[in-house]
């Protein structure tokens, strides 16, 4: 269990230094089940942060979205570091910005958070409904107590947790500079059943269902901007020389916004679930992403995100790769 | 040049009769008139003549196209000529773009109307891709006026004596003790008889004492880098455990040597034998010793007799030095030639022919060696001798037996090794000179004696009692288990006869064909080489650049590129030192001007690039991106192959191929992606 | 005008009987609902709260055609709405109905937008008063209400069996007699009012605008901005699913020789949307970007139009990932101290 | 599928094996079929996989791409490169629905002209056998 009186403290010390420009986190939302992102700049902020089953986001993403402004001449640029808190799914993104050089490592401080879990809103709205009042959520063993209007609910922390959750393998932060609590047993495995039983469909079955899934899509790039492996300059989707997709959202031109997401995090994405929880139009997008994961996995024994000395999946080859179809 | 609205003219070739026979032509110019951007569209019989390029040269100027399109064969074929056409007209070459509809097209299809539809869709993707040309730039560097040569048989040896006599720097680099090669080992040469020895050796000697020559044998290449005109070389000297500056090859060290006269000899293809210490033959370039660490006892045992190393005590200038370390020597240099030989076939791969049972069962290069007057026998063709090299018996019934390990699928040899035919003449010969009275058989598939003086030389063999049966043996056995007998049975049908023969002799000599060095996937590594499928080294083009290699700056020489007889080699290796003399005689090379570029703004710097490229041509660096330090890639464009890889490793597409960016390939997907 | 009812069992005849006009009712794929032409009239239901995405897009399609060329050639062929048919929009609700209001002032001014005009001209909009809002909802915060008839033709209110249909103008009065409604009594009327009265109570979330408008722009270089900026992804979604918002790009969109010129939805929360062919962007971080949706809403658009581009549908909170709560922002811009900007 | 379906393949080919292999089968007069149209690029590694996403989007029922042999890439590793990647992007369309007969590989040396046709035939065959990649083609095609 994760005590925010400590969180708070240790995020007020590395505020308060002066080598250290903001410190990512979370902080309490404004209704329902929300939780927001925290920004910090300054000690005195500290006492916003709370850590509890709500944090879902994954603070990495938001070392990377910080755009530089111009420095005017004569200035220095603010080289001062980045804090931030990650819990362990969080922290794989820390780890993948480094393989990808994003980011020096004594450019960041990372606080670790061990994570027993978080709640999937979602679930959460059709269990107990909305409310505009924010909404308190306590891990109980296996269960997660809610506040909600002053009431308090419970439900089975395994049929409310995030489903990122569920198989999590990895509770505890991969990179860190201190721990912010003691780690936590890992309860997860992942056996990628979910694609397998994705894969029994035929080509044209998975068509249609793609087809339908990617209609509703109207291209606001929420899942693209949330993801912390996604911060080119110009992205390829957006681009309009050469225009690969086209901006007009018909199903064609969605279909291929789609497949280049996934493209480009092939042997990259570290599975924070982000991108399918932002989409407004509830699109299956970490479908996609956890079958290219599996076949990462599967052919080239590379698992994005744990190593920071890993060398980029296809910037690397094994000339004993598989090449079962080639002819 | 290339702000201005694009003015593309298309030229359709009839290509006499290839393209305009199954391709409509008139049809496929009247569809590019009609494509955006096309201001002229002409067909003309041959586009690749004269009268063919003046059409271009002449609408260029008159009428001011700045884009051509040129529908014809291959660009691997004519992409040069036409390229020099836009330039000779003032045009940058690189507004020029083709499309393929003779292999590609009129060649490979047979409906008429098909055909003319591709070659329509063809040209279309070809307009679309102009109409995005850019102009690029070729730039020169400088070219380091020297030549390393690789290998010191006669090819390596010719090529560098060739550009040295040229006034310049040659490195030549010899894996063995000496130069030489295998033609060192030779006792003749077809057809003229002239002895090997007489006319190689002038030539090593030469090798080693020309002025501009820096010979390094008992070497090798480490590592190759760089690019045209200025590659840097790392060579491995290997230990030789002889001081050279001491050694005066007077040999005493070896007929000291503890182990002289136990080691099978190299060089005798073991026939002979030599000391731990040796030369390998008397007349090696450099007459220096050379310690073999494998066999040396101090070297690989610690511990040579109770009193030490005999040879260091016979030596009296002192030569022998058990501690000398290899040498690396970084060299630089601005082209290279590749003159790394060959291997004669392994005989033990095929085991019908007994060669390993049998010690009257030999190869041809055994047989040179065995009648080479410098060779074990002095000359006499002995066989059966004891372990010290006495006794023995002359041969009465020889057998030559053609194609073994050549046009063999069996043995993956496929093609024709093209020297046996003519040394097994050769040979038939000497045995017939040496053992007047000996019966001698040819057993063979065919004769292919197409040189200068080989059907003269094979007819008069014949006319000294040379018998040829046409026949691929299938068999050679011992007749009976006598250790005295050494009668051979040779198992063959005479297809001429149709007659099935078991053929008795006491020595069979095997053809053996030639094929690629053991080793010579180090090589291809060293220097980016290809292979074609027999293995033996690619070149740039089969007809019109067969000393080339794909690299630019790098040549072949010799029969690392193909089996090839000493006057070809030697013809060959004078092609690759012309060809290296050209770029080093000129001072300056074009280098590809097809090459990536970064558009920073766009770079994220994750380095991807950076450990895609091949050539180590992309490194990150910092820029100042309104203030703020960034990392980006930027391209060494002088190392840079044009290859694209780091294209479609990068996701945001800032770094891009010129004459092949995502912008410029997107409209031939758009126009080929359509189905018609 | 006149007071309608029709059975709800009635619903899918009701609708099927209008031969003459395309409808649009919003249609569920899993569950998101959006606007969709009705093909089956029993597809259309009553049983939802309100679409995602915003009817918006029935007048300002996402994807427009402007034009279609070919390279090289001078001559280009326009494309221009066909909206000779009517379109009957039904199951509105009052606050997308009132968001046409505000679009329209936008769309007639200065240049009238042939587009948008047609389309919203030969609309007829049948709404349907809310009865259960959703917890961010505000509408009345900004002059609307779960049975607010700003905009619509006819107003319809889910009374259990019976649906209660209020004509508003001429066009609704026609349609409700093409549909063969029947009258409605005071009974229905009362259940309406009560509906409406109860649903108002449900309304938690508000905000007084008063001084929003003329406070905004003093706040132009204040900090507090960041408190919401910096956890801003860039994304459209609290833009794109904004009833109001109506910016648009214009792309070409190519072939390899013929194109089309197109316009489609555009977002100021994009980079790109304000970035200039120099390189220079004079909006070049979230902090611009989200003062200036803000502003354009509540201070710029009113300033022009005296309306704030804003009816409280609550969908900008709803679906905001980083719960960037546009209440929050206004309450936080009320208290911010309009000097601390130079500090900025 | 109608019978009539004539599937329009895009072949990447580069320039040192496949390209020539391909000019090759012309020179030894290989028949083969006109489906196939060729993009010459330097090198397989050259090949942004998501050209196919977009040859797939333009209307072609199937692409193909070529390179030279394990190990004989001019560029020493482009092919390895394009391996990897046209592995994965294959895994990735055929979740989508695209069948995955319409991705095909293959090394052609610049002496396998007649390899050359063997692969056009069995591209084309899978991709008849596929049928019409009519699904994912453009909406705006046809202006």
């Amino acid at each position: 269990m994760v005590d925010e009186t400590i969180l708070r403290e240790k995020a007020r010390e590395v505020l308060a230094r002066d080598d250290v420009r903001r410190l990512i986190g979370w902080k309490r939302g404004t209704y329902g089940y929300e939780s927001a992102p925290a920004v910090l700049k300054d000690a005195s902020q500290a006492d916003e942060l709370i850590f509890d089953p709500t944090c879902v986001q994954n603070p990495a993403s938001f070392i990377t979205l910080e755009e530089k402004l111009p420095v005017p001449r004569g200035q220095d640029p603010d080289t001062r570091k980045v804090a931030v808190l990650v819990k362990g799914c969080d922290s794989r993104a820390v780890v993948q910005q480094l393989v990808e050089k994003a980011y020096t490592r004594d450019g960041v401080i990372v606080l670790g958070v061990p994570c027993t879990g978080v709640v999937d809103r979602r679930k959460a709205q059709k269990m107990f409904g909305d409310t505009s009042e924010p909404v308190m959520i306590k891990e109980e063993g296996d269960k997660f107590v809610f506040i909600i209007d002053g009431e308090t609910r419970e439900g089975p922390r395994a049929e409310l947790l995030a489903d990122k959750c569920v198989r999590c393998r990895f509770p505890n932060p991969l990179v860190y500079d201190e721990l912010v609590a003691d780690e936590v047993a890992v309860w997860g495995a992942d056996e990628f059943a979910d694609v397998d039983e994705f894969e029994k469909m035929s080509p044209p079955e998975k068509w249609k269902f793609w087809e339908e899934q990617f209609s509703k899509c109207i291209r606001c790039y929420s899942c693209r901007n949330v993801c912390p492996m996604c911060y080119c300059l110009e992205c390829v989707v957006t681009k309009q020389k050469p225009q690969w997709t086209r901006r007009s959202t018909d199903v064609s031109e969605n279909t291929a916004y789609h497949i280049q997401r996934a493209w480009h995090l092939s042997g990259r994405c570290i599975e924070c679930g982000e991108c399918e929880r932002v989409c407004p139009v509830d699109i299956p997008i970490t479908t996609l992403n956890r079958k290219m994961t599996r076949d990462v996995k599967e052919l080239f024994s590379y698992e994005p995100g744990v190593d920071v000395e890993a060398e980029p999946l296809l910037s690397c080859y094994n000339p004993q790769d598989p090449e079962e179809y080639i002819m | 040049m290339s702000s201005r609205r694009p003015k593309i003219g298309v030229y359709v070739c009839h290509c006499g009769i290839n393209i305009g026979s199954v391709v409509d032509v008139p049809a496929v110019v009247e569809y590019a008139s009609s494509l955006p951007g096309v201001a002229i569209a002409r067909e003309y019989t041959y586009m690749c003549s004269d009268p063919g390029q003046n059409l271009v040269k002449e609408d260029i100027k008159t009428s001011g196209l700045n884009r051509v399109i040129v529908a014809s064969c291959s660009p691997r074929m004519h992409e040069p000529t036409f390229r020099k056409t836009l330039k000779e007209a003032g045009l940058n070459p690189y507004f020029l773009e083709m499309a393929n509809i003779r292999e590609q097209c009129s060649w490979v299809h047979e409906d008429h109307a098909e055909a003319t539809e591709k070659a329509k869709k063809l040209v279309e993707a070809a307009v679309a891709k102009a109409l995005v040309l850019e102009a690029l730039e070729e730039k020169e560097v400088d070219v380091i006026p020297s030549c390393l040569v690789i290998g010191a048989g006669i090819a390596g040896i010719q090529a560098a004596l060739d550009i040295a006599d040229a006034g310049f720097k040659v490195y030549v680099v010899e894996k063995t003790p000496s130069v030489g090669g295998h033609m060192s080992q030779l006792d003749k040469t077809f057809p003229t008889l002239d002895c090997s020895a007489c006319i190689l050796t002038p030539k090593m000697v030469d090798v080693a004492n020309h002025p501009n020559i820096e010979l390094m044998t008992y070497s090798q290449v480490e590592a190759v880098e760089g690019y045209v005109g200025n590659f840097k070389a790392t060579i491995r000297k290997k230990a030789r455990y002889v001081d050279v500056s001491k050694c005066t090859g007077c040999g005493v060290c070896a007929e000291n040597c503890r182990l002289a006269g136990r080691i099978p000899s190299e060089f005798d293809e073991n026939i002979g034998m030599r000391s731990a210490i040796y030369l390998p033959f008397p007349q090696a370039v450099p007459a220096k010793y050379t310690i073999d660490p494998e066999r040396c006892l101090q070297l690989s045992k610690g511990k040579c007799g109770k009193e030490g190393p005999a040879c260091a005590e016979a030596c009296t200038a002192g030569a022998v030095n058990f501690e000398q370390e290899d040498e690396l020597v970084d060299i630089e240099c601005g082209t290279i030639i590749v003159a790394t030989g060959y291997d004669v076939f392994d005989a033990a791969r095929k085991p019908e022919y007994a060669w390993s049972d049998y010690a009257n069962v030999i190869t041809g290069l055994e047989f040179e060696r065995l009648v080479s007057a410098s060779g074990p026998t002095g000359g006499k063709p002995l066989l059966g001798r004891d372990k010290k090299g006495e006794g023995g018996y002359l041969p009465q019934k020889v057998a030559f037996i053609h194609c073994v390990g050549s046009r063999d699928k069996s043995v993956g040899n496929e093609y024709c090794s093209r020297v046996c035919c003519m040394y097994l003449a050769k040979q038939a010969h000497l045995i017939r000179d040496k053992l007047p009275e000996a019966d001698i058989t040819v057993y063979y598939m065919d004769v292919r004696a197409f040189g200068k003086g080989f059907e003269e030389f094979y007819d008069r063999v014949r006319r000294e009692g040379v018998r040829y049966v046409r026949g691929n043996p299938s068999e050679v056995f011992k007749k009976n288990a006598d250790p005295e007998d050494h009668t051979l049975i040779v198992k063959v049908e005479d297809t001429l006869t149709a007659q099935a023969l078991e053929a008795e002799h006491d020595m069979v000599v095997l053809g053996v064909g030639l094929e690629p060095r053991h080793d010579v996937r180090e090589i291809i590594d060293l220097f980016k080489l290809s292979q074609s499928t027999d293995g033996f080294f690619m070149e740039a083009h089969p007809k019109l650049r067969p000393v080339d290699t794909a690299s630019d700056g790098i040549f072949l020489a010799g029969c690392c590129q193909g089996p090839k007889d000493i006057p070809d080699t030697v013809a060959q290796a004078k092609g690759a030192a012309s060809s290296a003399l050209i770029l080093i005689a000129s001072g300056k090379v074009n280098v590809e001007a097809q090459v990536s570029f970064v558009t920073s703004s766009e770079c994220r710097g994750c380095g991807f690039c950076v450990e895609v490229c091949p050539f180590g041509a992309i490194e990150l660096v910092d820029e100042n991106r309104m203030g703020n330090i960034v990392k980006v890639a930027l391209v060494n464009e002088a190392l840079c192959k044009g290859c694209g890889s780091c294209a479609a490793a990068c996701l945001s597409g800032a770094i891009q191929p010129r004459s092949f960016k995502d912008e410029q390939i997107l409209p031939q997907i758009a126009v080929l992606g359509v189905r018609t | 005008m006149g007071d309608f009812k029709f059975a709800k069992d009635k619903l899918a005849e009701v609708v099927g009987a209008l031969k003459d006009y395309e409808v649009f009712a919003p249609a569920a794929v899993g569950d998101v609902l959006r606007f969709k032409e009705v093909e089956d009239a029993s597809s259309v239901s009553f049983d939802f709260k309100n679409t995602n995405v915003p009817p918006k897009e029935l007048m300002f399609p996402e994807t427009e055609t402007l034009f279609k060329f070919r390279v090289g050639k001078t001559d280009i062929e326009p494309a221009v709405p066909d909206e000779s048919k009517k379109r009957l929009v039904f199951g509105i609700r009052p606050c997308d109905a009132m968001a046409y209001t505000i679009v329209e002032k936008l769309y007639s001014w200065d240049y009238p937008d042939p587009y948008f005009e047609k389309r919203r001209e030969s609309s007829v909009l049948f709404g349907l008063a809310c009865s259960e809002p959703v917890p961010n909802c505000f509408c009345t915060s900004l002059g609307g209400g779960p049975g607010s008839e700003q905009g619509l033709d006819a107003l319809m209110f889910d009374l259990g069996e019976t649906v209660y249909v209020k004509t508003i103008t001429d066009a609704g009065d026609t349609v409700a007699k093409a549909m063969g409604l029947e009258a409605a009594a005071d009974a229905e009327k009362k259940a309406a009012a009560a509906q409406e009265k109860d649903a108002l109570g449900k309304i938690k979330r508000s905000i007084d605008t008063e001084g929003i408008p003329e406070k905004l722009p003093s706040l132009y270089d204040h900090p507090f901005w960041e408190q919401f900026s910096d956890r801003c992804l860039s994304c459209g979604i609290c833009t794109f699913l904004c009833p109001t918002c109506h910016c648009f790009d214009i792309q070409d969109e190519m072939e390899a020789f013929d194109g089309r010129r197109a316009r489609m939805w555009d977002t100021c929360m994009f980079p790109e949307y304000t970035l200039h062919t120099s390189g220079h962007n004079p909006r070049p971080t979230r902090k611009e970007r989200t003062r200036n949706r803000i502003s354009h809403k509540y201070s710029y658009f009113p300033e022009k139009f005296d309306v704030i581009a804003c009816v409280g549908c609550g969908r900008c909170i709803n679906y905001c990932p980083v719960n960037i709560d546009i209440l929050d922002i206004l309450e936080k811009s009320k208290q911010a101290e309009a000097k601390e900007a130079k500090t900025a | 599928m109608s019978e009539e379906y004539e599937p329009n393949i895009l072949a990447f080919l580069c320039n040192w094996c496949s390209y020539a292999g391909a000019d090759l089968a012309g020179t030894s007069r290989t028949h083969y079929l006109p489906n196939i149209k060729i993009i010459r690029v330097m090198c397989s590694g050259r090949v942004n996989p998501l050209f196919l996403v977009n040859a797939l989007q333009q209307g072609a029922d199937g692409v193909l791409i070529s390179g030279c042999h394990p190990g004989d890439c001019h560029y020493l590793e482009g092919n390895f490169y394009a391996r990897r990647r046209f592995m994965l992007m294959r895994k990735l369309l055929e979740h989508v629905g695209v069948d995955p007969g319409r991705v095909n590989m293959s090394w052609v040396s610049a002496s396998e002209g007649a390899k050359f046709k063997e692969v056009i035939d069995e591209t084309v065959a899978k991709a008849k056998e596929a049928g019409p990649m009519d699904q994912f083609r453009r909406r705006q095609l046809n202006w």
